[in-house]
Parts: C-alpha cells; structure tokens; sequence
C-alpha cells in the first residue's frame, strides 16, 4: 500500500459514508453559509445604525481624531505633577483652574494630603466596600441558591432570580436613586456597586457551590450534622479559596465600576474625572488619568499575586459555565 | 477496659496537654487565624464607613422621599389647582398634566352658575427689583443705551446692557388686556374625591371629610386659612393662618391655601402609556382603536389611521417610546459591535501574545503589556475621549468597548492558549504540517469554542456596561436613563427602560447561555 | 438491637433493596457481601436514614428509626456512625478538627460554627487517633494523609460520635492490602472492646470470612443468606454472586482485593477475553 | 447646501420641566432649512453638546449661560448665539436665589457670617457660578472669610433638602424671580419641588437673590450655511406664534418667546467663568 | 534502511539517550523495550524529529535526517508517521477529517486551510477505516470514541500519509487487553502487508515477543539488548529492566498487560504483602 491509488470501487459502506458525509457537508455549508449571512447583515446593519445615529460621521471624523488630544496638552509638564500633589501653580490666577491646594485635605497641621489621592482612595474604600457586602451576601445566598443543598426548588427559583435583577439592574438607576434619596457622594456608589455585586459574585458563588465534591457535606450528614453545620464544614471549607478568589477579581472589577459610577454622581475621583473634564482643566485631568492608570494596574497585580497565592495558578474561564 | 459508646473517654488531661503541646498550646496565630480576620473586617468596617460617612449619609436620607420616588415608578398624579376668584372658582390643571388639555375628570364634579365677573389680570411681580438691571458687564457695550436711573446694590449683572428685563418688558408677542366686566358661566362649588376622602371647594370654605372625621376650613383669600376646631390626625398646619395639608396616603393629598386648593390625586400605573393626550386616539378603548385603525375614516388625510396610531405611539410624548427604543437598539449594536470587533482584533493577537505559540518573548511581552493598558485605561475614559472624537452616539460607546476588550478578550485568550493541551499539536507536527497548519489543526480547534464562549460572555456582560458608558454620553440608553433620572420627577419613564434593559440583558443572557453550553458541550 | 423489617427501596422503576427482613443483636460484627448493585450501600444508606426507605420499618430498640425527623432524625444518625469508602472526610480541614467534627450532634450550632472544641473534647479526639495509630498526624490536613490514614481518620471520627452502632460501606475498597488489615482490624477491635455492633459492606469474601462473626449475602436487592461465616459453602456463594454464565465462580473472584488489588473487580471479564487473545495472530 | 441639521440637546438646571420632544422640529425643519435630515444628539452633560459644538459635530444646540461661556472660551469662533428665550414676564433671565428655613431667624445674606452655605453643584451656574462669583460682593468679604464654611449639597433639589434638614444653614438655587414666593415662584427649581410636594415654600425664607441671569442661548454653528442660519433663525422666532405647540414642547416652563441676542449678552458670564473655572 | 549513528540527547545533565547506533533494515518491525524514562520515547521522538538530538547522525537511505531542516523535515515526518500512546488525534474534529489530516504533507496549504479535501482522499480514507475496521465512527468526533478506536483513527491517518517508516510510542499502554490486541494485529498486518518499517515502544515484555522479530532493550538511555525476541533470556531481561532490590523478577511483572489487566502493573508489591495480611490477627 506504498501508493494508495484513487479507489476504482468503494465497498457499499464505504460508499455510505460517503453519502452521509456529503449530505452532512452540504448541509454544514448552508448552515455556515446562512450564519455567515445572518453575521454580516447584522454586523453591517449595526455599523450603518451607528454611524446614522451618531453626531459625527466616522469618516468624517477620523481627521478630528485626536484633537482632543490635543486639547489635553498641559501648559507645561509638570503642572501635572503639581495638579496631583496639590503644589501651587505660577500659573495661578485665582481661577480653579490652577487654584490646585485648594483641594488639599489637612490631616494633621500642614500635613496634607492631596486631593485627588483622597479621592482614589475614596473610590477603593468604595470599592473594598461594596465588594465586602457583596461577598457577604452573596456568601449567604448562594447556598440557598444551590441545587446541591438546597432541595426545595422554590427556594432556589426565587434566591436565583432575584440574583439575576440584582446583576442586571443597571447601576446608574441605583445610583441615580440612591442619589436622590441620600445625597451626592461615595455612599450611592457603594450601594450601587454592591446590589451589583451580590448579584454577580452570588452566582458565581454558587456555581462553585454547584461543582463541590458532596462526600464531606455527606459524611457530615451521617453525623447528624444540622445544615448549617454541614455547609459550614463541609461545603465552605473546599470553596471558600475560590469564593476568595473570585471576590479578589470583583474588587478588580468593582474599582473600575466605582470609577465610573462616580463620574454620573457617585463622588470619588470619577467625578473629580468628569468634572476636570468639563471644566477644561488638562493638567487635572491628566493627573487623574495618570493616579487610576497606576491604581489600576497595582490592584491587578496585587489581586493577580494574591489569587495565585490562594487557588494556585488556575484561571478564570468567563463563562466557562452556562 | 475503655468504653467509649458508654461516655466519652476521661482522658488525664495533664499527661495529654504534656503530650501534645501543638494541639493544646497552638500558636497565637494559629489559634485566633479567623478571630483576628473578623476582627480585622470588622475595624475595616468601622474605618471604612467613617471614611465614607456611611452611617450619617444613611440615617440623613430623605427616606420619606424615597417613598413618594418609589410610588412615581408605578403611578403617576393628577394636580389640579382650585384657585379662588372673585366670588367663583377657577380650576387649572398643569401644562403638561396627564389627564390632557382640558380635563373633566370624574372624581371633580362642578357645580356652576351664570354671574356677571369682573375677569382679573395676572400680574407678575418680580422678587428682584433692586437687581434686575443695572451695571454693565465690563465689556459690554454700554453706549446705545443711556444709564439706568437708579443704581443696583450690587455691581454686578450678567444681562447685557439693552436686555429686555421685568421692568422694561420688550415687546416680544406681549398684548395687554383690558379689565371689563362680563356675564359668563363659572363653577361656584367643586367636590373632589381622592380615595376615601371627599373634598368640597366653595368660595371661602373647604370641606373635607375621610372616614366619619370633617374638617371645615375658612379661607379668606390672600390673608389666611382658619381651619375650625381640632385638627383631625391626617391634617397639619404648620404655621398659623397659613396652609393646611391633609393626606390620604398613596391617594394623594390636598393643600388648602389662601388663594388656592391644591388637589394632588395619585393613580396607579402608567399614564397614556399608549397615546399621549395630543394623540386622536388617547382615551379610546382598545375596540374603539381598532375599528378606527380597521374602518374608521381617515383622521388624518395623509396617512392611514393604522400609520397615524403608529406614528402616535412612536412618538409619546410623554413615554417617547420610539426614541426609547432606538436607544435601546443602539445599545444592543454598541455591545454586539464592540464584542465582535474586540474578538476579531484580540483573536490574532492573542496568538502573539501567548508564550507557547509564539516563541518571542519581548513579542508576547510587548502584547502583553498592550492588553494591560487597553484593560487599565478604563472603558469609561475611553468613552469619554472617544464621545470627544465621533462626538455624541453610538460611535464612542463602539470604540470604547472594543479598546476595552481588545484588552480583555486578549488576555483571556492568550490565557487559554498558554493552557491547551499540547498533544493535538504534537500530533499534527508529525504529520510534516507547516506551521501555520499546526495552529489551524492543533490548535484553533480546542480554543475556538472557548474563544467564542468567551466572547458571548462579554457580549451580554456588555449589553449591561453600555448602558452605564451611555451616561457619559456614549450613546446608547444610559443617557435617556441618566437624564430621566435627574429631573427626579420621571420615575415612570425610569421604570419603564429598567424594564426594557431587564429583558434584553435576560434575553441575551439566555441566548448566550444556549450558545455557550452547546460550543462546550457539543 | 437494630431491626429490618420488610425493608424495600425503589430507585423509579429499579428495587434496589427487596423486603430485607434482619434483626441484629447489639455488639455484632456482621458482613454484608454481593456483586456490584446488589443493594448493599442503598442497605446501609437507608440505615443511616442518609436515605429514606420506601417501604418497610427500620427500629434500634424501642426507637423507630425509620419514622423520625428532624432533631431526633440528626440524633439517630449521630447514634449510628457511617464509615465510607471515600472517607467523605472534609480535606481542608486538619485531622483533628475532622475527628472533632464527630461530635457537632453533641453540642451546640453556634459553638460549632465558631469551631470552639473545649480541651477535654480535644484530648478525647487525640486518644481516639492515638488508639488507631495515627495520633502524629493530627494536625495535618485530612486531604494529604493516604487513604488508609484517612480512613483510620473517619473511624476515629465516628468514635467521637459515641455511636451504638458504626455502619461501614466497603471501607477497604479504595485501599491497599496492608491498609485494608489495619483498618479492618481497628473496627474488629471497636466492636469487640467497646461493644458497638458493626454492620460492614465488604466485597470480598475472605475478609468476611476472617472478620465478620455474620454473614448477609444480598442479591438482587434480597437476603439470600444469613448465617455465620463457617456455612458459606460454594453453593451459598453462588447464590450471592449469580452462578452466570460459562465460568465456574472461584473465589479469586473476589478474593483479589485483598491478595492481589482493587482494582480487579473487572478481572473475570478480562481472563475471559483473554483467553482468545493470548495467542495472537 | 447642508444635508443633515444636527440638533444637540443638553440637560441642565434650565431645562424644561418634562423631557424635551423635539419630535416637532424633526418634522418641521427639513422644509424650513431645505436639509434632508434632521437628527437630535442629546448628551450627558454640557460637556457633551460643547464638544460636538465645537468638534463641529453638531450644528444648533440651546446652551446654558455658563455652558456657552465654556464654548467660548475654548474657540470664541465655533459658535454663533443668535437668539434666546424670553419668560411670560418678559425677562430674558433667571436667578440663583439663597434660602434658609424660616426659623433660623435669618432674614438677610448678612446673617449668614459664620455659617454653612451649601452650593448645588460644582457644575452649575446659578448654584456654583454666580454666587461665588457675586456672594463676596453682596456680603462685603470673600466667601471662604465670610461663610463658616461651604459645601455642595449634590443637585439643587437635594440641596434643598439638605437646607431644610439643617446640614446647611443656607443653600443657593435657581428660580425665575417673578410669581409667588410661596409656591417656589413661576418656575425654577423651588417650584419644581412643591409641584412634586416634596418642599413646602413655609419653611423656607429667601435671605439673597443674585442679579438676574441670561438664560441660555440658541447657538448655530458659525460655519454653517449663512442662509441655512438665516432661515433658521426666522423659523425660530416665529415658533411662538407659528406653532405655539411645538414652541412649548422644546422650550417647556413659562417662556413667552424668542428674542435675538449676540455674544455681548453673555460678556458678564463668560468673564464670571473665566475668572473662577478657568476655562 | 533507518540507521542511528551514536545518536545523544541530553536534557541539562540528564542524558536521556545515550550513543544510540542502530540500524533498521526497510520492512523490519522492530520493538523497543525498557523501564519507565529508559529513554525510549525520546527515541523515537528524535527519529521524527519532534525533538532534536544532541548528538550523533539519523539517516534513511541517503537522506540525513539529522540535518534537515523546513521544507525537507516535514517531508522527511510525513515519510516517517507518528502514532502516540495518547493518540494525538483532534477531538473536537471528526474521525474522517482526523485521517484526512495524514495527507497535509502532501497538499496545497490554501486548500488545507480550508479544509477542502477531494472525493478521492476521503475514499481513501474511507478504505483506510475499513481496513481497522472502524468505517462506521467515520463521522463520529473523535473525542467521543473509545480508546481502542481512537488509536485505530491514528492508525488510519499514519496510513494515510503514505509513510515509509511508522513510530508507535507504546501504542497500546492506555488501552484495555482487547483493544491492545486489535491494534497491535493492525500494525503487523500493516507491516507484513505494506512492507513499511514499524518501529513501536512497548512497555510490556510478552506484546514484543508475540509481535516483533527484533527487540531493542534500552537500559538508562543505551542499548542493552538488540536482538531477535527468542534471544530474550532471563538475564537479558534482568538487564533491560534492572535486577533491583529483593524479589525476583518475573515475566509476570511486565506480561500482565495483554493477559489480565493493564492496570496490574503495581501487583507484585500487592502480592507481597498479602502474605502477611491473609492471616489476621
Ligand atoms: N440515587 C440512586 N438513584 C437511582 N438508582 C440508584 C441510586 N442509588 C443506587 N441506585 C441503584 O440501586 C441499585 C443498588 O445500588 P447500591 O449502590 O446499593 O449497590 P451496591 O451493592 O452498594 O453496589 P456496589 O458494590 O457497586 O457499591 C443499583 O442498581 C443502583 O443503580
Ligand atoms: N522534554 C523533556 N525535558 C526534560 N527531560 C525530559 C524531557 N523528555 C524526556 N525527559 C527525560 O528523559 C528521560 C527519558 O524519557 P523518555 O520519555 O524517553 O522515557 P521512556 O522510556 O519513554 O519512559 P516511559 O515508559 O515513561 O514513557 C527521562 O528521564 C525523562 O525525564
Ligand atoms: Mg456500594
Ligand atoms: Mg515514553
């Protein structure tokens, strides 16, 4: 069989096959044909949506591209440095444009601290914060949510779908409704993020709840352990690293959501953001963008660190899970 | 013989404490490990909320307000205003009320009689008489106009110097009327009823009863309100001979004023949902519509009744449902336009990216590092420069999630390829395949589902943070959300896309939760 | 004195346990042997109320195990110590604490949940490793013990239960032949010196035979024979294990987990097949 | 000529008491102009409508005072005001008034050294802008010396709130001046309150009310069509009486119409922000 | 004629393969035998070229096959075809196209990317199927089959490729005793019949002797034995699998695999210590 020449006579099932694959192929082809249709209609239907509904055209626009950019220049480079350390500007014409110690906050005597510092810091509290509750009680309602301990299937219908409207309640109304009721400021991005965060970390919770080995929960049963003991001992102690890692990926993520939450009310250095935005203040700016860029990235690396520390090096598959 | 079923062991603690010193004596540490965590989470708790004022935030909160917003989501009021004249009654529903142009409820009956009127002017008073005009702003050209005679107390003024003010009114479409008196029917007594109370309006004296308690009130106009006897539970005055207000819970409240009885009525559910009070079909049964929309004669020459009723409901005015929609839509194709962009561009990238597919390490670190600065730039700053750039629309929020996850598509995916199983790959090597048929044997086939799961995922988890870039002005219905929400007076409307967003993010989430089982699973 | 009477479940359509009829008089060491499926765990499970029987009464004295619910239901099963084949011990936890686990029906949730164990709590548990030979590893963590450490560990931890009674499904399955002896052994030693009765799934019949005082054979759901070690002649054997087929049943069949390893259980098949394959074409 | 006309609509503390429909103009205004199209951009904030003014992404846009002062201080050349509207009493402007509660016993701005006054909104002109800018005028010292100490109460409307409560002793906001004090005058934000019946006008006393305020423009791009400029803004000032239904859908609240206006109108304004924003 | 010249691999002080000179005339099947990590993958690796060697000269015919690189050394794999112990086939794909796959050496790579492939290459693969006899699957994802036919699926797709010379790294170490057979049938047949040089690891004494004519025995990375199986004395053996530590060595040790169980490889030590346990205390 050195050459395998063309078959002159296939065996009958040989020749059956043959036949399934092209009716198979064919019909793969339709049907890859068909998405591919259905993709490039929708793809290009949604770019001309687009481009219709918006202001600038994007042809017309690629020009103007980076003129705000441009706008973004500061006078000079170390105006950013002193916008973000609070140092007085030569620049300073009594106008809050270059008025930079105004915003420092005194802690003790001429200590300071710089305004936009606090307010990062504001925006993590807001962040460890809602992430806390979150973890909370999202920890408490994912066992209910279970199907592997929670047999009545009400319970677990009503603690999923309410999980669900807590993940997919837009976290601007919140806000914007906590806004109105309370008052500007950190406390209805904290409230906003964390309803948010219930939801989500709740689900992925007890989707780990969902993959845990049961022989310790049974083993747990045969000792007449009630169920709190038993989810207490059996089931949080094989979940809780992972429980620990996903609520470090929230905080990541909760950061981020702060952020913007602040930046449509919610206080923190988002609105300090949307505000020396609006207001034209480059240097401001710029140093804002400069303090989350660095936030950011060392809450990644630390939250990165801190997970491999606890689950070793297993990574995150969104939506791994259905 | 040692019984342990009868009762426990009695062990001889001393000898078992000498024995077994790690067990009884732990170390500090080890011993209070969870104490000092909760310890440590609860001082957190405690600095954190002072930091961010949490408790004093909290027990501030206007949570009676929080009430009447809440109500606002699911109900909507009518307010009429009962203002005294000379002698007769005038009711005056808002502009925009919701029981349209000129209401005749059923819960107001009238009551009116034909008299000869002296009709009275509306007279604006100014609150700022000192002020109103006066400096000129620096810069402003002064000479056209000679100095004003008085001097204002302040220096300043924002209105340039020939600016029509409520002194010296312009002429702008403004005709003065003459008083003359005039034979006309008017409403000499109106009885309102909100829920379980009953309110009679006759000129100088209102009436309300709830339940088996009545309290009458005096009003003489323009002085003073004297209520008669003892207050019931439901009504308040807070100041002598100046308002009362009586309250019937979710059915509304009444304010009798000197001059005027404000009547709040509230409803329960959405008001001219359908058709706005402009509309030909507003107030019609659903049968009424449809034999118009099927046999009716033309209402409108230009169009059929079945395009005007579309038409109408597109445009409500008030629920701007068209507009509504096509927010919601531009949301849709930011997320679906953002992801698919994001996938594409990521998809070779993550190829560059990834250590065991590309053996160039300063390639994947440069990649790596791109992934990293496209992540950390947030998707909200990226909304905001982009806004800048394509100006206001779906353009911006587009971009802004494509930069974003480019970023994080990348870097899951690069994750994913470091993590394949390497055996598929050998196989097609010893085959003699080149290399780009190693990647597309070997490879593309176990990570394109998980590429594709991915990707689903950040397109609903997508179709959720457009709706929040949308409030910076990135298109899309965060922003009708964002601008529904700060009047706080539309919580309907608010409720109203909640609603709507609710049921595409749980209809997309259903979809990509189909996808995704069958691209893993199958 | 636990008592089986008419003992069946269901499984849908399958009767995994058939009127089982037994009684067994305290501090009895008895075997339950069968092929795979016989109804051996779901026998134990129902005992243990780990499982709800469908039909049929289960009693321990004047207690009627299989009506009881709730607290009385978590009594009973701290009264009757399960020993499983996985250990279903907790491995994140440390050894002791496991073993402590034995005693959560004992006391009270908060304490439980605050995992506060007073020090004579402790020191029991400790004697109870000490007496299985595993009190060096007390501060371990169950997960990184071998498998029979942690069975000694589940043993020690149904010791802590103070149980009158210890059921043990195949706990020498997942284990060597040297760890099997031990553990063996120490429920040999608990049964005969604290009196405990001890019911244990075995598949294998050697280790019936050397341990167990009484035999049950199920087949098929039902008891098809009770009696000591000593009558299991080969017919008996038969019984239990269906005379299937061609071969004659040896008692290799299932006597390897000991002598040879456990995971010969599929060997019949395999010696089988093999006959056809050892002389290749 | 222009194909599209591109309209942008900004939320702000001027703005009408509903949702604004513009849906009118989207009908009418290909006619009047002779475009093809009529599109709306509404934006989060001035920002957004300022950019797109500038960016020249859109070509007519109502701004607020201090949002045109903002245009103009970035490009004095993007933009043309061309008209702005005119109230039922004839006045081309609003107010910031300051209010405190009746029984603090304050009956004038003076009474208030020492104390806590609360601004709306770093934001906002007659709750930030104007008062900070006059205020030192009106009490005869900078704000920071005279006032206690300042904050923002998050919004007007929460700002009330807030003064009523007590957490500020005086707040500034914005209202027309003209109408009854007790029912929060013809409109502005007090009146927007009582309507809602969330603030009763008794508890409150006004101790200042700032000179008045121009209220926003109508702004057409400056490099639009000069005649597509011209049509415009003849279509606009007849509105009022044209289409008085249209007029009162885009503008809302208690105007009476248009009147011309051009950049010397808001000379005082855009020096006000100049001098405390900065740009 | 396949000839390895004092071929060497080092991995850092790890020689894996040490000095190799073998040499293997067209048409020989030939079995590679040795303990765990004698370095017989690694072998076989190089003479692929999935690994370079360190050291020493691979030739066939007069082609170098040590030194070719690109163009030439996928040639050079799709003349020598690989066949794995965990087979290497993608699974997500199905059976056909798996085979299919063989012929990417000999294509255009456009088409290939594509995955266009002619009516004639599935007809032949289609007969190279029923010739493992496993036609039907041919639809089937590969994942979804057993491992027996799994490993014929890389059979099929070896065939294929038209080789010269099959690599079969213990093809038949995660299969059960039947499928083993069946494969190992497959690869003599394809010898015998096509004439192509099948040099195979095995990792169980009796399969080389049954199958091989010559066995090579590496010991730590060299040749310790090179010869026809009949030569296979107890002493060869002793070499190839190390006389160590106390018990003898038997064929049964490594000869369990086709007559019993492949999973019995640790029963010696079980066997051991069964002797003390089958008398308890
Ligand atoms: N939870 C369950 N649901 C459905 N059927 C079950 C369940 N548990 C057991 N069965 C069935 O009941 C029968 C008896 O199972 P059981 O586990 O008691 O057998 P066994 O004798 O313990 O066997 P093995 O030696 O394999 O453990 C089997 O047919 C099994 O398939
Ligand atoms: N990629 C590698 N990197 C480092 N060392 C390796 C590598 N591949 C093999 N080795 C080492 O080379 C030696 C020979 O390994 P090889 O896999 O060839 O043995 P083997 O005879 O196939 O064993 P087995 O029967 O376990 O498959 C072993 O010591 C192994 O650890
Ligand atoms: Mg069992
Ligand atoms: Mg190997």
């Amino acid at each position: 069989m050195k050459d395998m020449k063309p078959p002159v006579e296939m065996s009958p099932a040989c020749a059956a096959t043959e036949r399934h694959w092209q009716e198979l192929s064919r019909k793969r082809r339709r049907y890859t044909l068909l998405s591919v249709g259905i993709l490039l209609v929708a793809l290009f239907g949604s770019l001309w949506f687009a481009n219709e509904t918006n202001a600038g055209k994007f042809f017309d626009r690629l020009p103007y591209f980076f003129d705000f950019f441009g706008d973004m220049i500061p006078r000079d480079g170390w105006e950013i440095w002193r916008a973000l350390f609070d140092l007085p500007s030569p620049y300073f014409d009594g106008s809050l444009k270059f008025n930079y110690p105004d915003g420092r906050v005194y802690l003790i005597g001429s200590l300071y601290m710089p305004e936009y510092v606090y307010k990062m810091l504001e925006t993590i509290n807001i962040a460890i914060f809602s992430t806390l509750i979150g973890f909370f009680l999202g920890f408490i309602l994912c066992f209910l949510a279970a199907s592997n301990l929670t047999t009545k299937k009400w319970l677990r219908f009503v603690v999923r779908r309410i999980l669900e409207i807590l993940r997919a309640f837009p976290e601007i109304v919140i806000a914007g409704f906590f806004v109105a009721v309370l008052t500007i400021g950190a406390v209805p991005a904290m409230i906003a993020v964390a309803i948010h965060t219930i939801g989500s970390l709740g689900k992925m919770f007890f989707e780990v709840v969902e993959n845990a080995d049961m022989k310790a929960d049974e083993g747990l049963q045969a000792v007449g352990a009630n169920w709190v003991e038993r989810v207490w001992f059996g089931i949080v102690p094989q979940v809780l690293p992972n429980f620990l890692s996903y609520a470090l990926l929230r905080l990541e993520i909760n950061v981020r959501a702060s952020t913007i939450i602040g930046a449509v009310g919610g206080g923190g250095i988002g609105e300090a953001l949307r505000l020396s935005i609006s207001r034209g203040h480059e240097a401001k700016t710029l140093a804002i963008v400069l303090l989350l860029f660095v936030t950011i990235i060392a809450i990644d690396q630390f939250s990165a660190w801190l997970r491999k520390k606890i689950v070793g090096n297993q990574a995150f598959a969104f939506g791994a899970s259905a | 013989m040692n019984t342990i079923a009868a009762s426990p062991m009695q062990p001889d603690m001393q000898e078992m404490i000498a024995r077994y010193p790690a067990v009884f004596k732990p170390s500090f540490f080890k011993r209070f490990r969870g104490l000092i965590i909760f310890i440590a989470v609860i001082i957190y708790a405690f600095v954190g909320s002072s930091f961010l004022h949490i408790g004093k935030v909290i027990s501030n909160g206007n949570w009676d307000i929080a009430g009447a917003y809440l109500a606002d989501w699911i109900s909507y009021e009518a307010r009429p205003d009962i203002k005294f004249e000379n002698d007769y009654l005038s009711i005056e529903f808002p502009r925009f009320s919701a029981l349209g142009k000129d209401p005749h409820p059923d819960w107001i009956v009238e009551s009116q009689e034909t008299k000869e009127i002296m009709p009275e002017v509306e007279q604006y008073e100014s609150a700022a008489p000192a002020q109103a005009f006066s400096f000129m702003a620096p810069d402003a050209p002064t000479a056209e106009k000679p100095a004003e005679p008085a001097k204002p107390a302040s220096s300043f003024s924002f209105m340039a110097a020939d600016a029509p003010t409520a002194e010296n009114p312009s002429d702008v479409g403004g005709a003065s009327q003459e008083a003359k008196a005039e034979i006309k029917t008017v409403t000499t007594k109106a009885e309102v009823s909100i829920g379980p109370a009953h309110v009679t309006v006759i000129p100088g004296l209102v009436t309300i009863t709830k339940g088996d308690e009545t309290l009458v009130i005096d009003v003489e106009r323009d002085k003073a309100v004297h209520p008669r006897g003892q207050l019931p539970s439901w009504a308040q005055q807070k100041y002598e001979n100046e308002k009362v207000v009586a309250r019937f819970g979710f059915d509304g409240r009444v304010e009798v004023q000197d001059y005027k009885v404000k009547v709040h009525h509230r409803f329960l559910g959405w008001e001219n949902f359908i058709f706005d009070t402009n509309s030909p079909f507003w107030k019609k049964s659903a049968g009424e519509v449809f034999s118009l929309i099927m046999s009716g004669d033309r209402i409108d020459p230009e169009q059929s009744n079945f395009m005007l009723a579309i038409d109408n409901i597109l445009n409500n005015g008030e629920w701007q449902h068209g507009d509504v929609w096509l927010k919601l839509m531009q949301t849709i194709v930011m997320a679906f336009v953002g992801t698919l962009f994001a996938s594409i561009i990521a998809f070779p990238l993550s190829f560059l990216a990834a250590r065991n597919v590309t053996p160039n390490r300063f390639l994947n670190q440069v990649i790596k590092r791109f992934f990293d600065f496209q992540r950390s730039v947030d998707m909200l700053i990226w909304a905001l420069f982009f806004t800048r750039a394509f100006g206001p629309g779906p353009l911006a929020g587009i971009s802004a999630i494509f930069f974003t996850d480019t970023g994080t598509l990348g870097k899951l995916n690069a994750e994913t390829l470091e993590n394949i199983d390497d055996k598929q790959r050998e196989g097609i090597k010893s085959l003699g395949a080149s290399p780009v048929l190693v990647q597309r044997y070997g490879v593309v086939p176990q990570v394109l589902p998980v590429f594709l799961s991915q990707s689903l995922y950040f397109w609903e988890s997508n179709t959720r943070s457009a709706t929040i870039i949308g409030a910076v002005g990135a298109g899309g219905i965060g922003l009708k959300l964002w601008e529904a929400m700060r009047t706080n007076q539309d919580w309907e409307n608010v409720f109203y896309m909640v609603i709507l967003i609710l049921i595409v993010v749980y209809v997309f989430d259903t979809i990509s939760n189909k996808l995704r089982t069958k691209l893993t699973k199958g | 004195m636990l008592e089986l009477t008419n003992v069946t479940r269901r499984f849908g359509a399958n009767t995994a346990v058939d009127a089982v009829t037994v009684s067994i008089p305290q501090g009895q060491m008895v075997g339950v042997i069968g092929r795979s499926g016989a109804g051996k765990s779901t026998l134990l499970r129902m005992i243990n109320r780990l499982i709800d029987p469908s039909d049929g009464s289960i009693s321990f004295g004047d207690k009627q195990v299989s009506a009881i619910k709730g607290r009385e239901l978590r009594d009973w099963q701290r009264d009757c110590a399960m020993i499983f084949q996985q250990f279903n011990l907790v491995p994140r936890l440390d050894v002791l604490t496991n073993v402590l686990l034995g005693r959560l029906n004992h006391r009270n949730t908060i304490l439980n949940l605050l995992n506060i164990f007073s020090a004579e709590e402790r020191a029991q548990a400790l004697m109870a490793l000490e007496r299985l030979g595993i009190e060096q590893t007390a501060l371990q963590r169950a997960g990184t013990l071998s498998g029979g450490q942690q069975q000694r560990v589940a043993i020690a931890r149904a010791l802590m239960q103070s149980p009158k009674v210890i059921l043990a499904d195949e706990p020498i399955a997942s284990l060597d032949p040297l760890n099997a002896k031990i553990v063996m052994d120490s429920l040999k030693d608990i049964n005969e010196r604290d009196g405990i009765t001890v019911v244990t799934n075995l598949h294998t019949l050697d280790t019936a035979r050397t341990y167990c005082e009484r035999v049950i054979g199920m087949f098929h759901g039902k008891v098809v024979f009770d009696g000591p070690a000593s009558d299991l002649t080969s017919d008996a054997v038969k019984m239990i294990y269906g005379s299937t087929a061609e071969n004659e049943i040896s008692e290799a069949i299932t006597s390897t987990s000991i002598k040879e390893s456990s995971e010969t259980e599929k060997a019949p098949a395999m010696s089988l097949a093999s006959a056809e394959i050892a002389s290749p074409a | 000529a222009e194909k599209e006309f591109r309209i942008g609509i900004l939320g702000g503390e001027n703005e009408a008491d509903r949702l604004r429909n513009f849906q009118c103009m989207v009908d009418k205004l290909p006619e009047a102009l002779g475009v093809e199209k009529v599109s709306l951009f509404p934006s989060a904030d001035y920002d957004g409508t300022i950019q797109g003014l500038l960016g020249g992404t859109l070509d007519y846009a109502e701004l607020g005072a201090s949002g045109y002062a903002k245009t103009y201080l970035t490009n004095p050349d993007a933009v043309e005001p061309i008209l702005t509207t005119v109230q039922m009493d004839g006045s081309t402007g609003y107010h910031s008034v300051m209010v405190a509660r009746k029984d603090s016993g304050m009956t004038d701005v003076k009474d208030m050294k020492g104390k806590k006054l609360g601004f709306a909104d770093p934001d906002s002109t007659s709750g930030f802008l104007v008062p900070s800018v006059t205020l030192p005028e009106a009490v005869g010292a900078p704000v920071e010396e005279f006032f206690g100490s300042t904050g923002f109460g998050g919004g007007h409307e929460n700002l009330v709130l807030e003064v009523v409560k007590g957490t500020f002793d005086a707040g500034t906001t914005w209202a027309s001046g003209v109408g009854k004090f007790e029912d929060g005058y013809s409109s502005g934000n007090l009146r927007k309150m009582v309507d809602k019946g969330i603030l009763d006008m008794n508890d409150l006393v006004q101790l200042w009310i700032s000179p008045l305020i121009p209220n926003g423009p109508v702004v057409v791009r400056s490099t639009l069509d000069p005649e597509v400029k011209t049509k415009f803004k003849n279509f606009m000032m007849n509105m009022p009486e044209a289409d008085p239904e249209c007029f009162s859908a885009i503008q809302g609240g208690n105007y009476k119409g248009f009147t011309e206006v051009n950049v010397d109108f808001y000379k005082a304004i855009i020096a006000a922000r100049k001098a405390k924003i900065g740009s």
